[in-house]
């Protein structure tokens, strides 16, 4: 993957850098906390693919929407969905973004743009295609980003949806993280060896392939695309590589599990996207360690914040346990 | 008053869509060839030159998406009326239906909503087949957060289609292909028929037949004839599978003292045995004799005419098991089967029976 | 005789796979993950060292061609155990396994056999939600063609699984992600237990429970603490939903006069549903009192544990329901419940209870 | 679509000339007779698609296997599946391939080799992968070759299948028969504007684009195709251009349904795959109006005696028809 240096200015840079950050402490801090048994429901971190999450969000406007998988905190994040309320969905409290209901697997948040985080592999493509048909029909000029795990390219809906995406250019931006992943089981025992933008293509959406540890090269990408969408010039597919670093399910790290040697491991943490983009400012002088330190200080305080609220939020009551069936 | 015309079940959905789409901009349907010349069995029938092609949106042939889409539209505020021709074609979109229209709502703790309408169509009939005359109407109607609906009478066709689109819960409405050509009285302009339970739609004091969809119409045609032979049969149109109602149902077998279902489904884990269950559960103490339960054969659809006389059950295997349930003389019986055979007439058996036609 | 060992149902399972692999070559298993760390739930360890990736074939994310594959294999004379994480995935494959898998034998007229195992998995706890959840076996139950099994003791979670391997017919096996901690008896080697129908696990004369997969471990404990308190209830472990057999449940409520249903899924429409429904049909004289079904609540899954305790029926619950049906005292009852509390102690909700084990 | 001049074999020739003509006089006789009402199942006749079912399926070994969809009866003639078992299919009679219990959307002639042919859009794809990749496993060098519809290629089925086929490099042909139509529906709203090929490509499978009703073009595609595959060299996709001359379902011609002019129908007939073939066998002195003339009588006398053995044949026995459910 060939590293890039971006025309970008420095407000993006340091805002792509918090974002990062931002979730990198978040998947953390859950990690640290999960053995209390207190976040009594599945999650999928998702520290490594920052990159992806916050380029790609920044790239949207508060009133785009984004929907997503059953690896989610970090474009929910990124998106600027509220951390207290994922907190406390992932507690089952009651001020969780969904009630308790969903658990880290159901994430939304209707203002921030988040409409859909849902589990089942390729179950939210379509919806996010059909948003995206709704403000066509009515004529807004929201553009719906759609992330997607390489995984997803493997299920005949994600093929459904894209043919009907390019067939009515709808303003749909396709955001696949490929993690070389699915559980445990790497890419080539899925897919065979091609590039995956060749599918895309053969759908004639607009393809870009790239670096997801490349937070800025992601932005870039996207905000094309964002462009081309919101312009009424049809959907784009991002096909950004990258690494998770912990189990597929759960805080450990895939090496603790025996997936991957710790030298394996280490090797691939070093090709970090925060510390990347870190590293970037620092040379060009728009961060250093004061800069840093405080940056770490407040993002930790709103963190351990979101925690203690969401630890004291009150749980939801068992008699409403039945609303909302019906409209 | 509105006039009162009589007209199929066909013409009937036709006018639900007309006057949905002129009353709400938001009304659009959606699905594989709906527009053609066969008008989606004539019920599709000139909407394409009234809406134009954005409000009669051809899909491509992908049902798995087309229901996202159409769930995704709806939480914007879209009403998409997603039509297929035959029920087996949505089963490629079960994940969608079960996970995301049947739970979004519950799921974002009441903030969207997923007001679509699903029409699937079961066939039967000139020798379908396997693959294209299943009535699977149990499977959807196990789903809290669905509503499923079976019209039978032309009147409701109309307007509980009218419903199920103004509804903001997601409601698949389940078209029998024999109903739309059964004609009955039907309302001009909008109207709208609830979807909150069944109705009876002829009283009688010996037995409670408790029907759906097509059956609806044979049991009305079967309790006329055994009418005549001095047995009076309730006739109850079951309409709303979910969220289900059985009050009337109980209420009737509390005089009645007897319950036979007819549906046009599997027996077994079908919507009979819902029936039966509650009934038994609700007011065993009524009933007299045994609940019994008419429903398909226990094996997939054959296509030929000469494999299916017994797999649908027929007006003839109601008339003897009520006959059964209340005693009757076989002489008695016999008079009642042939009522319903000069019904019938000559018709072969894989067409619907043009005399099943209100007014009810 | 074989020597039996105490195992749990996860290894019971993997314990069935090895015999057949091990015994017929055309046996593979199929899916997902199903080699990594994490062994399918434990019930895949040491076989992909053991037989290799041809015998243990990872496969794409694609559910709905996956099935249809190995229906295609099938008919040529491979046996595939397609293996997946969760029911809910198969919702995507549902147009296979219901058009091909359940009617490729009937629609050949015979020539042509569909011998896949299709084994889902049912989750529970540890905050699930609404969409890894679900427990939707009446809805393949529904099908003409397919078998449908849901194994309760580690017993069965290996023969049952063996006889569903060797069937020529597809079979759904439903395995209950709490029956993979709970331990029992299992013979060592080759052995099948029958899909030929229900069991009784207990003996009783009060009240008859009829219980699926992990409801039967917790009815028997139920019944423990209500033999305790002077109330004799029978046991019945379903087994096998589809083909149905009833016949020994029809024995057993002539005898108690009294039934109750609990199982692991939504109660309208559901398995509860037809049993009661047909006990009705068969043996109305019988009941003492009106038969009651307890499942679900009717709405999805919550994740929140603040949210679950009346949507999965207890057994207090089950205690409570029992003694109304044999007009049991207060205070016998809260003896009851006081000791099913004790054998559940300081466990929360979300997991399962570790002393629903055997020998049985 | 360009002509061409083949170096295939005048024995082949004739052959798929032959064959074309027997699929065409087939459904002409069936449309003929269906007025009768005594096939009562629905039809969806293949006329004017003769040259992809005879050159695909002449490129097969007897052993090979087909699977098809709704519109099978040219694959299963051209398979030499028997035309009596097919048309007493069709009439419901008990020596119907599957004894009537599945009429012409249920089309299966196991000695031949054609294995399933079921109506559900795009079910029959995956069943065919599962048969090539069984014959993979068990080391057989079967060939399945995979008919399927335009519209195929908008169910995510087909892609799955394709991904699975191509990873493991089974022995499939896929043919895509692409008459331009769903039902009614053409093809443009349907899939956004692009060769449909790209798609096969994108998954790694050969391709090859041709004039469907060039029949010997076609089976030299095949023959390539299917040499290839019994190799061990992956699966192809033939996309075969052609269109069909009558209603979707029945046994009117589409004009007479106001789908389209008379003359535009005119128009479309005239490229016709048998005319096209006949003309050539003439001009090659291969064939004239005697042996013409025979070939028709022959086919002719063929066709009448198999309706007439299927309108006499008995019906199945009402009490078979709770057979085999299980097996
Ligand atoms: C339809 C379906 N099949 C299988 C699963 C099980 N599953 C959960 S996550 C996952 C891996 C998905 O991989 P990918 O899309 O690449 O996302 P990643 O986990 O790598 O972020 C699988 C197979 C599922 N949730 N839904
Ligand atoms: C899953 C599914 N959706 C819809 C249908 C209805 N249907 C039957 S044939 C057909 C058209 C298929 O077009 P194509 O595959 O191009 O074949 P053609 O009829 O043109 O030969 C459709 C949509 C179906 N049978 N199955
Ligand atoms: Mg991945
Ligand atoms: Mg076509």
């Amino acid at each position: 993957m060939e590293k890039r240096v971006t025309q970008i200015d420095d407000q993006t840079l340091l805002r792509l850098h918090r974002d990062m950050l931002r979730i990198r402490l978040v998947e953390e801090a859950i990690a640290e906390r999960y053995g209390e048994q207190e976040m009594r429901c599945p999650v999928h971190l998702s520290d490594g693919q920052e990159g992806i999450a916050a380029g790609a969000c920044l790239a949207l406007r508060k009133t785009d929407k984004i929907v997503s998988t059953h690896r989610s905190h970090g474009h929910y994040l990124a998106k600027q969905g509220s951390l207290k309320a994922m907190l406390c969905e992932i507690y089952g409290r009651a001020p969780g973004c969904v009630g308790g209901r969903g658990g880290s697997m159901h994430l939304l948040d209707d203002e921030a743009g988040v409409l859909a985080c849902l589990p089942i592999v390729g179950t939210s493509v379509p919806l996010g295609v059909g948003v995206a048909y709704a403000a066509k029909r009515t004529g807004e000029d929201t553009v719906v980003m759609v992330f997607l795990g390489d995984a997803v390219m493997e299920e005949g809906v994600f093929h459904e949806s894209a043919n009907f995406a390019a067939l009515h250019s709808l303003p749909v931006v396709f955001v696949c993280e490929n993690n070389n992943l699915s559980f445990y089981t790497s890419l080539e025992v899925r897919q065979p060896d091609r590039p995956m933008t060749d599918i895309a293509k053969a759908h004639t959406i607009t393809i870009k392939e790239l670096d997801g540890n490349d937070a800025a090269a992601v932005f870039e990408a996207a905000s094309g695309a964002v462009t081309q969408a919101r312009k009424g010039g049809g959907p784009s597919f991002l096909m950004c590589n990258t690494r998770r670093w912990r189990e597929h399910c759960g805080p450990r790290y895939d090496y603790e599990l025996g997936q991957m040697t710790e030298r394996e491991f280490e090797a691939l943490r070093t090709d970090c996207p925060v510390a990347r983009l870190d590293a970037q400012l620092r040379k060009a002088g728009l961060l250093d360690d004061v800069g840093e330190e405080t940056l770490r200080a407040e993002l930790g305080r709103e963190i351990s914040q979101a925690f203690e609220f969401a630890c004291n939020a009150p749980f939801p009551e068992l008699k409403t346990a039945g609303d909302h069936v019906y409209a | 008053m509105p006039e009162i015309r009589s007209l199929n079940g066909a013409e009937a959905a036709r006018m639900a869509l007309f006057e949905s789409m002129e009353r709400n901009p938001d009304v659009f349907v959606m699905g594989e060839g709906i527009a053609d010349h066969g008008n989606f069995f004539g019920t599709t029938n000139g909407l394409m030159e009234k809406f134009g092609p954005e409000r009669m949106l051809e899909m491509p042939v992908a049902e798995n998406a087309m229901t996202g889409i159409a769930i995704g539209a709806a939480m914007m505020g879209q009403r998409p009326v997603m039509s297929l021709q035959r029920v087996e074609f949505v089963l490629l979109a079960l994940e969608q239906i079960f996970d995301n229209a049947a739970k979004i709502h519950y799921a974002t703790n009441g903030r969207y909503r997923a007001p679509i309408v699903i029409r699937v169509v079961v066939g039967r009939g000139w020798g379908q087949g396997p693959h294209h005359a299943q009535s699977l109407e149990s499977i959807f109607a196990h789903f809290p957060g669905l509503k499923v609906i079976m019209p039978a009478l032309a009147r409701d066709s109309k307007g509980m289609l009218i419903a199920a689109i103004e509804d903001d819960s997601p409601v698949i409405c389940i078209e029998h292909r024999w109903i739309h050509f059964a004609k009955g009285p039907v309302p001009e302009g909008h109207y709208v028929e609830l979807l909150d339970g069944p109705r009876v739609r002829r009283e009688g004091s010996d037995v409670t037949i408790v029907a759906t969809s097509y059956a609806v119409l044979e049991a009305l045609a079967t309790a006329e004839a055994l009418e005549k032979v001095g047995i009076s049969a309730e006739v109850i149109d079951l309409r709303v599978l979910r969220p289900l109602n059985l009050g009337p149902v109980i209420k009737s077998v509390a005089k009645t003292g007897r319950l036979v279902t007819i549906d046009t489904g599997w027996t077994t884990y079908g919507v009979g045995g819902e029936i039966v269950a509650t009934v038994a559960q609700e007011c065993l103490g009524d009933l007299k004799v045994p609940p019994r339960r008419l429903g398909l054969a226990d094996h997939p659809t054959p296509s030929s005419r000469s494999l299916t006389p017994d797999y649908y059950p027929t007006p003839e295997a109601l008339i003897d098991c009520v006959g059964e349930m209340v005693g009757a003389q076989a002489k008695q019986l016999e008079a009642a089967r042939a009522d319903m055979a000069e019904h019938r007439g000559d018709l072969p058996l894989d067409v619907p029976n043009p005399t099943f036609q209100g007014p009810f």
